[in-house]
């Protein structure tokens, strides 16, 4: 490989002793950040447990207006576009680099078939008057307030909302990827940037493997 | 009054003495560690400047100082926390039998009725030597009730009662603050506090009112049609709410809940929150139809049903003693009152209080 | 690290499978009415889930031990900003039971 | 190392090795993005002064005269948000920890150069949405974003505001990280974590706060903005929404906020006192531990701020208790610098008075502390002077006094030149004067029951107000003076030399300006921090351990 030299070369910072010493502190720096992401959407998760215990019986009527099988399969989708782009930083780090585009573009349309899949949701919601804010009108039946129900509405969109947003930003880095491996970028030696990546998708998926139970599946029966 | 020390506030309430204990402790505290500190920093700046000390000596550290100097703070710190958390509990709960003083904080005014009937704006008459509890709420932004003489603070919020007690003990006008910025009009929200003697409060609060808050909640209660449901025999749709007040209901999902006036609230303003056991969720919520004022009146003659002092129109259950509801039982009829005051609007119209 | 111990792709597959599986699982659980447990067996499951993800996809078992504290220290200070927000609400109608002056 | 040689020509260094605006403004030098901090903070804090200056001037008279009380409420408001997300959250870690966290730990740079000037550009894009919402309206929240007012009531400019925070939260965010993973990685040969110097413990601990709160700040004013403009429910009681969430939310972040302004300040005193009494500060391992025990509980003390705002009484019983564990690694760090001055050789240049008021005035705010943690008193006196007392206390005689502290200290360093040290001096007595006519009077006047966020009041506060408003006259002037000379300093001040102080650290190894990857080649540390004797030549004098 003439031209694993040159990436040494050209992707060592001049701050850093050696290759590794760049590579591991990028990903103590990447961790530190999906800490930060942690207490990003811990911050939401915690507001929907206080409301939760608070408000049950509005939860139990919101969670039950959910499409598990969407979810369901949407879990999925991202469990396997996890697989892919776990293979992805492996043929990275093997130096295969058809093997790695094919497993960016795989964990890419997986990952925009998961947001499909939320815009059926939403689409759903709306048709049902369920967006807080802009037409929510809920049906008043059972032992609950229909605003607490907007609430976990809200909860709900501001969740996977939050969600979306960094699934479109994973799938932009992907685009990325795609970019640089198609100009030969990575190398055995060096390829932290989709390591990172790899990282980063991992913990969306991470996130969204919480907010199915939490939205889909635990309210869905009335007694609690 | 307040000339006379203008360092200081006023002291009207029996919580101040216990307050001002304590602080006056921490000023002492406080002032000791300060001069201490300093003190010890002037002297070493003057004992080991480098004129008179050219040469450093290098000392480590001494794990048996930082022992000690973690341990004694840690001491009195602790002793502290329970000295304050004592005067916090005294601050907290309302003795019990305290005369009760409704309050509606809006955008940037206080409104205050009192249980015989009188309601006033900005102005708070209460008698001195009794407890007077405050069931405070607000129409709009988060407010906080605060009456530096009597070393009270409360933030008042909308949504649910919050509430603080104080013991008057010195006749006098005392000024009510709005602690907790609300708006442009934050720091006109002023009120003042009057305390009267006994007396002359009884006199004043007797006064030019044609009937009690309860009466008032009584009409609310009328007008609503609250009365087709809540009947006071079993055949009503809603609980008989004689007796409710104060006492534990069983909810349908099991939990028990005591009848407090946010229970109460609730119950007007969202039904379906809290589902007395036995009953289906049917009634209408109230939200946005009822002033606070209003649902302030039904509170009170909810509070009255549930003490005996007033009565539902129609024929009545004996008192409950345990859980409600208790298997219901109709028997003895009282007649209807119907008195034929017009019904109490929700501004006060009652000149009590003299602007 | 790329010298070091290093999952294979059948490792991976059988953790993609696993994960799967529990998906699966946990929608099924879903169908039964467990009361209370409900929640708890969808969040056991969503739990092992996410410790598969992070020990293998995220290769956190292969990682220094710092990285695992970081992740744990986030964990403990979320549980912190839950719990102790719950001592407030959780305590909130106890003055109504307990109240030593009344 | 103390050779100081000056040459003639000017040597190569981080701020003349490239010329022009671009030179700057891409710039991956940490050096110099430290720079680009301190002129934006130096800006900002002028213009959160003129705030606090106009606020001072209404209260002179009870009756609310000078301004509207709309727009009284904004001026104190923008005073906070200004002061705080804009100066004193980024003051000491964004200028001196980026300036000298990679040099004292022997580093080239930062670990991620780019994300620092990244963190930067984030800051200034923040800072100009919470500008745009000045110049467009204003905001009358008050600082803190009380919901319903903010997603309800006020009619100010409240969603550019919060998203203002939002995006100067993430390079707090970034600027913590970026120092964490700095000190764990990038350390010189040779520099375990015992031989680090306390600057550096302080900044660790306080990027622990800006990693793991800040996000949750960030969040929570999303949701704000979100309730504003959606009426989500979330926090609004009308809606069926909790408002105390929302201050539960906002002070997991901001209680820890105040560490992330107090802590970097504490790691200075440390540097500054064990240079002018030439000695190891005493307690070395207690003042480091205290850093990380102040991150640590200083994470579990939030609702103290929440007593009276109807949270359960047991709930602020375990945060009051709570809250006095945090009293104590702060009153640590207060002795031990104290001891460290015990049989030193002590100068008074003017670093050194900064830090000595720097202990009086934080002794004073963090005792006061003590009083708003106990529950009983807090009843009284939150919501009023006191706490505004009590918090500039901390902020302005801790947090500023810091920043002007580290700012004289490390000036020769930065620049190469010395400043003028009569009238350092004589700044450092006005502020510290200054100070105390400001605000120790509002300590009485919020006994006295006069609340906070008053555009008027009743009369008999106004004596105090009229010494306070004096007092802050004195205090505009010491501020304004160091602008002045530190400006005439970069012209005409002495050559400073690699080392004016002779203090101990690896950034006192280097030329003054350092050149542009810090030093000609890595360090390698052999001994602990603080090696004074060894400076002074006076080992032989021998290491005296007590206890």
């Amino acid at each position: 490989m003439p031209d694993s030299e040159i990436a040494v070369q050209h992707n060592l910072k001049h701050h850093f002793a050696d290759l590794e010493q760049q590579r591991e502190t990028s990903t103590f720096g990447m961790w530190l950040f999906l800490v930060t992401e942690i207490m990003f959407f811990g911050g939401m998760f915690a507001t929907y447990l206080i409301y939760r215990l608070s408000y049950y019986n509005a939860w139990v009527a919101g969670s039950q207006t959910m499409e598990i099988q969407l979810g369901a399969i949407n879990t999925a989708v991202l469990i396997c576009s996890s697989l892919t782009m776990v293979l992805a930083v492996h043929f990275a780090k093997l130096g295969n680099r058809k093997l790695t585009t094919l497993c960016l573009i795989l964990t890419l349309v997986l990952g925009l078939s998961f947001l499909g899949i939320k815009g059926v949701e939403y689409h759903g919601h709306w048709v049902h008057h369920e967006v807080p804010g802009l037409n929510f009108h809920f049906e008043h039946e059972g032992n609950y307030d229909p605003r607490q129900v907007m609430i976990f509405f809200s909860l709900y969109f501001a969740m996977t909302g939050m969600h979306a947003v960094h699934m479109i930003i994973g799938a932009g880095l992907l685009t990325w990827l795609l970019i640089a491996n198609g100009r030969g970028r990575f190398t055995p030696e060096y390829n932290t940037p989709v390591e990172m990546v790899g990282l980063y998708w991992h913990f969306v998926d991470l996130v969204w493997i919480y907010l199915f139970p939490l939205l889909y599946l635990i309210s869905h029966h009335h007694n609690g | 009054m307040w000339s006379n020390l203008p360092l200081f506030p006023a002291r009207a309430s029996t919580m101040a003495g216990h307050v001002d204990a304590l602080y006056f402790a921490l000023v002492a505290m406080a002032a000791f560690f300060t001069f201490l500190v300093s003190a010890l920093i002037l002297f070493f700046a003057i004992r080991y400047r480098k004129e008179r000390n050219p040469v450093a000596t290098q000392i480590h550290g001494s794990t048996a100082l930082e022992l000690l100097w973690t341990g004694i703070p840690l001491g009195i710190v602790m002793i502290i926390f329970v000295w304050s958390s004592v005067i916090f509990f005294m601050q907290t709960r309302p003795p019990k039998g305290a005369m009760e003083v409704y309050t509606v904080g809006k955008q940037w005014m206080w409104k205050f009725q009192h249980t015989e009937g009188q309601r006033e704006i900005n102005e708070l008459h209460v008698p001195a030597g009794r407890d007077v509890r405050m069931i405070m709420t607000s129409q709009d932004v988060i407010h906080s009730f605060y009456v530096p003489a009597f070393r009270i603070k409360a933030d008042v919020l909308p949504g649910r009662y919050t509430s603080t007690w104080f013991h008057a003990t010195t006749p006098g006008r005392y000024h009510l603050f709005c602690a907790e910025y609300c708006g442009t009009q934050h720091s006109g929200m002023l009120g003042e506090v009057i305390v009267m003697e006994p007396a002359d409060y009884d006199r004043w609060a007797s006064g030019g009112v044609d009937g009690s808050l309860a009466s008032a909640g009584e009409k609310t209660f009328q007008q609503y049609g609250c009365s087709m449901c809540h009947r006071g025999d079993a055949a009503g749709r809603g609980p008989n709410l004689m007796g409710v007040f104060g006492r534990p209901v069983l909810l349908d999902d099991g939990r028990t809940v005591t009848a407090d006036e946010s229970y109460v609230r609730e119950s007007i303003l969202n039904p379906g929150a809290k589902i007395a056991s036995g009953f289906k969720n049917i009634m209408p919520t109230f939200e946005g139809q009822l002033s606070e004022e209003e649902v302030i009146g039904l509170v009170a003659y909810v509070k009255a049903l549930g003490n005996g002092t007033a009565n539902l129109p129609i024929p009545v259950s004996e008192p409950n003693s345990g859980t409600y509801p208790l298997a219901p039982k109709a028997e003895g009829s009282a007649a209807k009152s119907d008195k034929a005051t017009t019904p109490a609007k929700t501004e006060p119209a009652k000149p009590a209080a003299k602007q | 690290m790329s010298e070091h111990a290093h999952p294979t792709v059948k490792t991976f597959i059988a953790v993609w499978a696993a994960l799967l599986v529990l998906t699966a699982l946990t929608v099924f659980v879903a169908t039964l009415d467990l009361g209370p447990f409900n929640a708890i067996v969808a969040l056991t499951i969503a739990t092992v889930k996410a410790l598969l993800v992070m020990l293998f996809f995220m290769e956190l078992r292969y990682s220094t031990a710092l990285t695992k504290v970081a992740v744990i220290s986030a964990v403990f200070f979320l549980f912190l900003l839950v719990g102790l927000t719950l001592s407030d609400y959780l305590t909130r109608g106890w003055s109504a039971y307990f109240n030593p002056f009344r | 190392m103390e050779t100081a040689i000056q040459t003639t020509e000017p040597k190569k260094n981080y701020l003349n090795a490239e010329y022009g605006v671009m030179s700057w403004l891409l710039t991956t030098d940490h050096k110099r993005i430290a720079l680009l901090y301190l002129g934006s903070i130096t800006a900002f804090f002028f213009l959160g002064g003129f705030f606090a200056m106009l606020i001072r001037l209404e209260l002179l008279t009870p009756a609310g005269d000078l301004v509207l009380s709309d727009t009284y409420n904004k001026l104190f408001t923008m005073h906070g948000v200004v002061m705080i997300f804009l100066f004193l959250i980024p003051s000491v870690p964004a200028v001196f920890g980026n300036f000298l966290v990679p040099m004292m730990i022997g580093a080239k740079d930062l670990a991620f150069p780019k994300l620092n000037l990244a963190s930067w550009y984030i800051f200034i894009i923040g800072a100009g949405f919470i500008l745009y919402a000045i110049v467009t309206g204003g905001l009358d929240t008050g600082w803190t974003f009380y919901t319903p007012y903010s997603t309800t009531y006020s009619n100010s400019n409240v969603v550019a505001a919060a998203l203002g925070v939002f995006i100067t939260g993430f390079s707090s965010i970034f600027t913590g990280l970026n120092i964490m993973v700095t000190v764990h990685r990038m350390r010189a040969p040779g520099l375990t974590w015992r031989r680090l110097p306390l600057f550096i413990w302080a900044h660790y601990a306080t990027s622990v706060i800006m990693v793991l709160g800040t996000p949750v700040l960030a969040i929570t004013i999303v949701l704000v903005a979100l309730e504003r403009l959606f009426h989500f429910g979330i926090f609004d009681a009308r809606l069926g929404g909790d408002p105390l969430l929302f201050q539960h939310l906002f002070w997991f972040y901001s209680h820890p906020a105040v560490y992330i302004m107090i802590l970097p300040t504490m790691g200075v005193m440390s540097e500054v006192i064990a240079c002018f009494s030439r000695k190891r500060p005493f307690g070395y391992d207690f003042i480091a531990m205290s850093s990380v025990a102040i991150a640590v509980l200083g994470f579990l003390v939030w609702a103290h701020h929440m007593y009276v705002a109807g949270i359960s009484t047991y709930a602020a019983m375990i945060f009051s208790l709570l809250t006095f564990f945090v009293a104590i690694p702060s009153a640590v760090k207060v002795f031990n610098w104290t001891a460290t001055l015990y049989k030193g050789s002590i100068t008074f240049e003017t670093p050194m008075l900064y830090a000595f008021a720097f202990i009086g005035l934080f002794t004073i705010g963090g005792l006061t502390g003590v009083f708003l943690g106990a529950v009983g008193i807090d009843l009284h006196v939150t919501d009023t002077y006191f706490v505004v007392a009590h918090f500039h206390y901390v902020m302005v005689g801790g947090a500023v006094t810091g920043f002007m502290c580290a700012l004289h200290f490390w000036w020769p360093k930065m620049t190469g030149k010395m400043y003028p040290e009569a009238f350092a001096k004589l700044s450092a007595v006005l502020v510290f004067v200054g100070f105390n006519l400001t605000f120790f009077p509002q300590f009485l006047l919020g006994y006295m029951g006069m609340p906070r966020r008053y555009h008027a009041y009743p009369p008999e506060f106004q004596v105090l107000n009229v010494l306070s408003t004096a007092g802050a006259s004195i205090l505009a002037v010491g501020f304004l003076m160091p602008m002045i000379y530190f400006a005439w300093s970069l012209r005409y001040g002495k050559d400073a030399g690699p080392n004016p102080y002779n203090a101990a650290g690896l950034e006192w190894q280097t030329s003054s300006p350092p050149t542009t990857f810090n030093f000609e080649e890595t360090p390698v540390v052999t001994s602990e921090a603080y090696n004074y004797d060894e400076i002074d030549g006076t080992t032989q004098k021998g290491v005296e351990v007590a206890g």
